[in-house]
Formats: C-alpha cells, structure tokens, sequence
C-alpha cells in the first residue's frame, strides 16, 4: 500500500512517470495547470505499492512518495 | 656628485653583475642609484648592457642618452656605443679586445688590457672587475674596498673562494686609472 | 605592515613586487609565465610556501585568473601577475570579479604591442586598465609606482584598498621597471589577520544563510542596483585614494604630466629645462583611477601650456585634457613598440612650447 | 492523510524551493535531484560549494541550496582549484554542460584533472547546446542535426564526437571517472551510486572525480521526452559507452579490507 503526491503546479507533464510506473496507474488529468501543462495524477490510489519509481524518475522534482 | 655610467659587453663578460655590484656599492655608500639592464633575446652571448646612475640627488631618469662614462668590453659595444659618450666624458676601452678607437674627438678614453691582465691573475672572468677598477681609480667616485664588499654581497655563498681574484683585478684596475690621472698619463 | 622592520636591500622591481605582496598579506598566487615578469611567479614559488601560502601554474591566463576569482571567493588574499598579451586574456573574469565585488591584486609589467610585441617597456596597457578590466561599467583600482620602492609599497596596500573597495586593483608598470635594481626598504612578511569577509563561501553550519557569488542579474533594475554599488565605491575611492606627487617649480611656465617610468624621464626634463630657463612642474600620478584631476585642472590654470609624456600614443593624455578642460594647450609626446621618451625630447619639447 | 504511511521519497533537504526552469522531461532535473539527495545522504550540505557554469544550468546556484559561485563559460575546474587551494575540506562541485566543459572550457578541465584536483565534477552531455538553442555540441553525434549542423553533422565539416571519460582516462590525476546515463530506472540509480561514489572519493580526499551523465534534450532533439531517453539508450550510449572508467576509492577499499581480513599476511 503506497501513495504519490504530485505536485500539481510543478508538474511539467512530461509522462516519464507515467512511462515507467509498474503499475500503470499515472496519467495526465484532462485540466491545464497555471503554467499550461497537463500535470499527473494518480487515478487508482489502491494499486499503488510505494516503490517511487515515478519519484525517481522525474526531472521536475515535484513526486512525493510514501508507504 | 651624479655619475651616470654605462657598461657594454658581450654576454658572459660580467656586465650586468659589474653593473648590479657598481650600484650596490654606491647605495652602501649612503647614495642613490638606479641600474637597468638591456640585453638581447639570447639567454648567453648576444650583446649586454646595463646603465648605472649614482647620485646624492633625486635618480629621475634610469636611463642615459649620452652617459658621461662608458666602460666597454668589447669591439662590437665599441663601434655600437662608443659614439653616444657624452661630449667630455670617459670612455674605458678594453685594450685586450678593442683596437681601433672608438667614440668622439671630445672626450677622453682610458685603455685598459683587461683579458690580458685577467690571465695574468690566473681568472678570466675577472676582465669585468679589471674594467671597473679602471674606472673607480680613474674617478674616485667609489672606494675599491666599497665595491669589492658589493660584490661579496652580491656573490653567492659558492663563489666566495673567487673573490681574492675578484679583488686583485680591481686593484689592478684601479691603479692603471689612477696612473692615467697623472699628467701626461 | 610593519613599517619599522624594514631592510635596506638592493632587488629587482620584480623581486619588490614579489616581496610586498607577502608584505601585503598575499598568500595565494595563481600565474602563467610571460617575460618581463617571470621573476615574480619564480619568487613567489620559492617564498609563499615558506610563510604557509600556495603557489600554483596554471595551464593559461585565462585559468589563472579564474583561480584567482575562486581563491577571492573563497575568502583568500589573492594575486597574478602577467604582461600584456597576457592580461588581454584575463579581461573577463576580470569583469566577472568587479561584477562578482570581489577582490583580488593583479601586477602587470606592461611590454611593448599591439600583438605578440616585444619584451622591451611600454605604457600602452592605460586604457586596459582604467577603460578595460573586460566587458561592462567596471574599471580597476589602478596604482602607478615608479621606482622599485614604490612597486614594493604599492603591491604591499594593494591588497588593503582591493579588500576596501572590493574590487580586482592593478599595479600598473613596465618592463624597466620591473627588471631595475635599486634600493628597496623591503617589509617583513606579514602575519595576516583572519579577514572579515562575509561574503566568502565555504563551511559554515547554520551559522549564516548561504553565500552565493554571482555576477548574473537578469531583472535590470537589479542589475543596475549592483553597477550603482559599484561606482559609489569608485566614487569613494576617489575621495580616500587618490594620489600623486609633484616637481619642480611653484611658478611653472609648462606643466609636465606623465606616470610611472615616464615620470622618472620627466624629472630629469624638468631639472634640464630649468637649466634652460624654462621653469615647470610635474605633475605624475600614483594613482591613475581614480585620476587625481585636482592637481593638473590647478597647474593648467597657471600655466602656458601643458606637456604629456607617456610611452605609448595618447592614451593617457586623454585623461590629462579631460582634466586640464581647455585651460592651456595639450601636447603629447609619446613613444611605442618598446621605446620609451628621452629627456632630451622631453626638454625639447618644453622649450619649443614656451618660445 | 498520511500520517499512517513513511516517506519514502521526499523533496532534497539539498535543492531550494526555487522551481527549475528546465523544459518538461529534461533530465537537469533528474541530475539536480540525484546529487541533492547524495549531499543529504552524505551530510555536508553546509559546507558545499556548488559551481554554476554557463548553459542551461546557469541558475545552479539558486537550487542547490549550498553555498555558490557562478563561474564564466567553462572556467569552473579553474574556479574549483581556487577554492580548494583556499578551503582544503569545503567539498566543492561544478556542475558542467557539455559546450561549458568539453568546449570552451576544455583546457581548464584537463588540466584540473591532470592535477588530480580534489573536485568533483557532474558533466551533462546532451550533445547540443540547450541554452543558446539548440546548435551543434563538441558531443553532438555524427549525423545529428543541429541548428549549426542542419544537414546533420559531419566529420569533414566538424570533426567528430569527444569522449570525455576516456579522454581524461589517459591521464593519471583523476581518482573516479564514470559515464551513466539518465534515461531508465536503473540507469538512473546508478547514476546516483556513481555520483555518490564521486563524492565519497572528494571527501576521501583522493583527488578528481567526475560523472558523465548522457541526457535529454527533447527541445533541441524534437522529440518528445520518451523519445529522447529512448535516444539515450539506443544512440549515445553507442557512441557514449556506459562505465566505470576509474574508481580508486574502490582499489583503496580493496586493500583494506585485504588489510583487516582475518588470517591474512603473517
């Protein structure tokens, strides 16, 4: 049982997370944030183990992981 | 008193360490001095020449258009500098190496054998203190005691055991120039 | 600086310089060989691991300068010494050391040019100095000793007035100065105190906020905010350090202006041309910015005319004439390429000005 | 919500709150966070310099959160030997791109490294220059289009690819040389363990280190970020082989432990 925080504003949407999150649980949310950017949301918290592969891979900083 | 001297040679003959030991003295002496070489880009050989400037007043300018002393060691700083002596100054000419006279009709010229009376100490890396000895007898502007102790500052801790040869050339030198003060010398 | 332990000796304008340094607190010294001033890093390499300093060769000017702005960063007393081609190299960490408001001391012993040039004297390097120091409004602090005592003195409160003002402060002179012998009252090394530089970066703790050292301000407005610190500290120099000395007549006919080596021709001129008959007076900055404009604006009033001598083409004459303000005629005598002017010419100038 | 769970991933004590100006995917990003993370892991934020070059990471020194000096383009190794030869034990980086370093500033580094200057250096090579748009790198490939190489770069017209690593590898200052590469999970957690290992051997006090990252440039590549660290992975690295070029914190470990080892020697 794990859970990511991403932070809406600093996310960048740039989908690395998303590309390499083992369980296929990351995507884009349909808004804009301030700066234009689709950023990611988590959209099935349950399946989330915590292993912050998506934190390790984001250039933006902005993935904050927990378990 | 201000002496404004000029020495020209070949490289290795001594003439910036001639020159350095010329202007420590005259500052050991209580006066003011100024020395400034001039030498060409090679390292050894190669023309040589440094200018010396010993006052009791302000030094002003290092360098000399028309010095009033030139010590010159051999022919080609003869033929090269010779002819810039200031009108009734002194020239000191290597007899050993130089044979025409150089210079100007006015001004007065000391002929010293320096190589050869070199030789005859037993050290031919004396002809600079032979030159210099010439001109200290000659003007009586420095002791020869004065400069010789210059040059034992000046002389690094191994070349001590030089400066008894070091000193018989300046004495031999001196009273070569204190001859030539005589009348008709 | 302790000025009653001084020795008389008999040294080099290079060696002097070397030895104020230490005197002046220096301890680091990051440099490149370049003939007049090969005696200088030579000396230092002998004697500053001696008193617990570091001297390192760099693989170029350019390198050099940039450890000497890390070495400033870093809290150090700082210096290099070069020639001009090689100071030419050094222009923009120069700019980014005045940008950054950090100080450091650099020596140049200025060769003949332009190009590659030659290893005989020359003054050419003025406008360097006190126009260059690289791209932006930024000048160095710029000291200009004539004689071998005065390369000693002035190396020595170099370091002081770079920590005052901080700002990169040259040493301005040349090949002859830089090769001559004469007497040098010499200072002892100096035990540095810990200097108060709360900008250096380097351990702290939790005792401060982060330093940075940083010459980028991309909002403009900031960027003029640090140009304006700048100059009102151009603006106090000017005020406490501005020097210069004076000769000759207090009725002079023909003022006479000219610094460091130049100068030393001058006060032979000056005494030759009294001989003559025509009395002058020379006036030769110490420092050449700040400018001491005082002086020459007050001689130029009173005299007929004014002559400039410095061994390069009109360089630092354009300083003269802004000080002089059209008060009196300017003439420039100048040489280049190695050559410096000779009182003779001097002389001959000072007598056709005033006939 | 979380009072429940543990962090596991948390933002750098290291980094600033400042928000980096990189473009989306850039892995600048990804290089600031992995050496934050070992300056936390290590613990010597406080007495960390960090040298901003000239490039696209320009602002280092508002997100590291260490002490700072902007250096000139490709003069940091310089700057870095000033400091150290002032403050023996501040542990001092310069962060260089790849025109910064392997261009402009190539003297300065093979030097610092010829010197066995006690440094480290982290070198993005991303093969364009990213800050003045997208022209052509000392480490752009061969037949990789610039906006200074249109027609994609030739050896005729511009010579070839520098290899950094193995270039300083000839020499015999540096004390760790490792290329990683930005683009995969594991590729990515190695590039931390060789920075880390970077830093160890600066606090070890056993001279130059420095740690080649391969990264993106979707901006100047035209691709998107997946595309570019699919780049990384099947085109630099074939040119950029990954390695570990040199570790002598490793050969100093081996021989202590070979020292300490029970039964051993006499």
């Amino acid at each position: 049982m794990g859970k990511v925080v991403i932070d809406q504003e600093r996310c960048k949407g740039c989908m690395l997370c998303v590309e390499f999150c083992p369980k296929g649980i990351l995507a884009p949310a349909k808004e804009v944030n301030s700066k234009g950017y689709h950023p990611i949301e988590c959209n099935d918290e349950d399946e989330c183990t915590g292993c912050a592969t998506c934190a390790l891979m984001c250039p933006s900083v902005c993935i904050e992981v927990y378990r | 008193m201000r002496e404004e001297i000029f020495l020209g040679g070949l490289g290795g003959q001594g003439v910036l360490l001639g020159g350095q030991m010329m202007a420590r003295a005259g500052m050991d002496a209580g006066l003011n001095v100024s020395w400034f070489p001039i030498y060409s880009p090679e390292v050894r050989g190669g023309s040589t020449t440094c200018t010396i400037v010993i006052t009791d007043g302000r030094v002003g300018s290092p360098i000399c258009e028309r010095p009033e002393t030139m010590i010159l060691m051999d022919p080609v700083a003869a033929n090269t500098f010779a002819p810039q002596v200031a009108e009734g100054g002194l020239l000191v000419l290597n007899s050993s190496m130089i044979e025409q006279p150089p210079g100007h009709e006015d001004c007065e010229t000391l002929w010293v054998p320096a190589n050869d009376i070199a030789v005859e100490i037993g050290n031919e890396r004396t002809v600079n203190m032979v030159m210099i000895g010439a001109w200290a007898g000659r003007t009586s502007a420095l002791s020869i005691e004065g400069i010789a102790e210059a040059l034992q500052h000046m002389l690094p801790e191994r070349h001590h055991k030089h400066m008894p040869a070091n000193i018989a050339a300046l004495e031999r030198g001196a009273e070569i120039g204190a001859e030539s003060r005589q009348p008709g010398g | 600086m302790s000025e009653t332990q001084r020795t008389r000796e008999f040294i080099t304008g290079n060696e002097a310089t070397a030895r104020g340094a230490i005197a002046g607190g220096c301890r680091y010294f990051f440099g490149y060989p370049i003939t007049p001033q090969n005696k200088i890093p030579e000396y230092m390499s002998a004697h500053l691991p001696e008193v617990g300093g570091v001297f390192l060769q760099a693989e170029s000017e350019v390198a050099a300068i940039n450890m000497v702005y890390g070495a400033s960063a870093a809290g150090a007393r700082v210096m290099t010494t070069s020639s001009s081609p090689g100071i030419s190299l050094m222009q923009e960490g120069l700019s980014y050391m005045i940008g950054s408001e950090l100080p450091c001391v650099l020596v140049n012993m200025v060769r003949g040019g332009p190009g590659l040039g030659n290893i005989g004297p020359a003054q050419s390097d003025y406008w360097l100095a006190t126009r260059g120091c690289g791209h932006g409004d930024g000048q160095c602090i710029t000291l200009t000793p004539n004689s071998v005592q005065e390369l000693h003195d002035f190396t020595a409160r170099a370091f002081e007035i770079a920590d005052r003002y901080r700002n990169p402060t040259m040493v301005l002179a040349d090949a002859i100065l830089a090769n001559m012998m004469e007497p040098c009252d010499v200072l002892p090394p100096t035990e540095m105190p810990p200097a108060d530089r709360p900008y250096a970066v380097g351990p702290h703790g939790q005792e401060r906020e982060r330093n940075i050292v940083n010459s980028l301000w991309v909002d403009f407005d900031e960027m003029e905010e640090v140009n304006l610190r700048i100059q009102e500290r151009y603006r106090q120099a000017a005020e406490e350090i501005t020097d210069w000395e004076e000769y000759g007549s207090d009725e002079p006919e023909v003022l006479v202006c000219a610094y460091g080596i130049s100068s030393r021709v001058c006060e032979s001129a000056v005494d030759e041309a009294g001989k003559a008959g025509v009395q002058a007076r020379l006036v030769r900055p110490k420092t050449v910015f700040p400018f001491p404009s005082e002086p020459i604006a007050k001689w130029a009033e009173q005299a007929k005319c004014a002559v400039v001598v410095e061994a390069s083409m009109g360089q630092f004459v354009e300083d003269v004439r802004l000080a002089v303000e059209g008060r009196c005629p300017v003439e420039l005598v100048g040489h280049a390429g190695g050559n410096i002017p000779a009182v003779s010419e001097v002389v001959a100038r000072i007598l056709e000005m005033t006939s | 919500m979380t009072t429940d769970m543990k962090q596991v991933y948390a933002y750098p004590d290291a980094l600033t709150e400042v928000e980096m100006r990189y473009c989306p995917g850039c892995t600048h990003g990804t290089a600031h966070r992995l050496v934050a993370e070992v300056i936390d892991e290590l613990g010597i934020k406080d007495r960390t310099v960090t040298l901003a070059t000239v490039g696209c990471s320009v602002y280092a020194y508002e997100y590291f959160d260490t002490d700072a000096v902007q250096c000139s383009h490709g003069r940091a190794p310089a700057v870095a030997t000033g400091i150290k030869r002032v403050q023996p034990d501040t542990i001092v980086f310069a962060y260089q791109g790849d025109g910064d370093l392997a261009s402009i500033g190539m003297a300065e580094i093979v030097h610092a490294a010829a010197r066995g200057e006690n440094f480290t250096v982290i070198f993005l090579n991303n093969a364009v220059y990213g800050m003045t748009q997208g022209q052509m790198a000392p480490t752009t490939l061969l037949g990789q289009k610039t906006t200074t190489s249109p027609r994609g770069r030739t050896a005729p017209e511009a010579g070839f690819p520098i290899r950094v690593c193995e270039l300083l590898d000839t020499l015999d200052g540096p004390a760790f040389l490792a290329r990683e590469a930005l683009s995969t999970p594991p590729h990515v957690r190695n590039a931390k363990r060789a920075i880390k290992r970077a830093f160890e051997t600066q606090v070890a006090g056993l001279g130059f280190s420095l740690v080649e990252l391969l990264s993106t440039c979707p901006t100047w590549w035209g691709m998107t970020p997946l595309e570019a660290i699919k780049h990384v992975d099947e085109q630099m690295t074939k040119c950029y082989p990954i390695a570990v070029f040199r570790d002598r914190l490793a050969a100093q470990e081996g021989e202590q432990s070979a020292e300490s080892a029970p039964g051993e020697g006499e």
